[in-house]
């Protein structure tokens, strides 16, 4: 199972894209785990989670398919 | 909610003022109309650290925005008597000087356009996954903080 | 209070959506802006007593209104940190689905916007000594009287 | 002395003008008298009086060349 994880603003800063493929990831607390290993600064960084669009604050188990965007702090208008 | 009526709000670039007023002229017809009220965002030509902000990029997750935007359209709808709303954002590079938010709400009487456009502006700011990226006239760049104004 | 640097706000007949859109993009320069309000007052083409209002004909004692203005504006200054304020006014004929009132400010943030907009148009409809003649389809008429909006 | 009188909104339908000149008129009391003496439908009109555009609650004496005005509830916007 691939799970397709795209991130925004400030954090594509510290990723150095948008978008990237994690295999065999079970949960939302594993994309973190495994993007904090990969991105040390993202350990510091503040963000909301969004599975499929809904945001989720527990840890939430992922589906096949299951997009997950890493959403930091808004700032439109 | 039904995913044909999601209206798309995105303007790559910044919103004209010609827009602005075409959109004003097409509710001439609305005859049960009374009051406009209307919001446009800006960008400031700050200086940070003494470095000036030429512009502002902005991105967005759209999906995610259009079906939130919806959901907050449908709950000003519930909330305020209104005749109808408008609500335009820019997407990619908006410069100092330029408008890059409209929000339009137009009721019976002033009392509802005014409070909803106001509820409309502070929902976007805070409920919108939209983000400002401020690049300096060097091009270097920060990321914009909204600040919650009370 | 100095006389000359008292504004004219009249205007002869319906304020125009282009007007409106002038009047914006003259702010592109004033980079210090990040926030509009704007409202705008319709003539609305309300039934009474199965009598339609066509227009309202606008009539103002106008040396008082426009010192009244100058006391007004100056109070919002004073009050809200705003960058500029324009307001105009129609006088004599105005249709339905046209627009009488166009109140605009402008400031750095967004809240002394919407906050000063709001009371400079209820200080307009409650102390301007203008007078609106709701013209119905037949040409009788009655004297348009505001309500206030709490 | 000549005192103009200018009236507005509805009271022209009552005084079928919009302005008038009373002669040898002390104070505010005295040309709402003498008006309502003309104009009877003014009795039961609303208005607020102005004189040389300052709005007055009291009865006030009248200046050689000063502006009487009859204002009605006011309804711009």
């Amino acid at each position: 199972m691939t799970t397709r994880i795209i991130v925004f603003g400030q954090l594509t800063d510290i990723i150095n894209s948008s978008e990237l493929a994690l295999d065999n990831i079970r949960d939302t607390d594993s994309v973190v785990e495994e993007l904090n290993n990969r991105y040390p600064a993202l350990v510091s960084a503040k963000y909301m989670i969004a599975v499929d669009k809904q945001t989720v604050t527990e840890n939430t188990i992922l589906k096949e398919g299951s997009t997950v965007a890493l959403l930091p702090p808004f700032s439109g208008g | 909610m039904t995913e044909k009526k999601i209206k798309n709000i995105f303007i790559t670039g910044p919103i004209s003022p010609t827009f602005i007023s075409d959109s004003i002229a097409k509710h001439n017809t609305k005859t049960g109309i009374g009051a406009h009220s209307i919001f446009l965002g800006q960008v400031r030509r700050d200086v940070i650290n003494e470095k000036t902000v030429g512009a502002i990029e902005y991105t967005t997750y759209q999906e995610m925005a259009l079906e939130k935007m919806h959901e907050i359209r449908e709950a000003i709808f519930e909330k305020y008597p209104l005749t109808c709303m408008h609500i335009y954002h820019s997407l990619g590079n908006v410069s100092a000087g330029e408008i890059s938010l409209f929000v339009f709400t137009s009721a019976p009487h002033r009392k509802a356009a005014i409070d909803a456009c106001e509820e409309v502006v502070e929902r976007i700011k805070a409920e919108l996954p939209v983000w400002g990226k401020e690049v300096f006239e060097d091009n270097s760049h920060q990321w914009k903080q909204n600040k919650t104004e009370n």
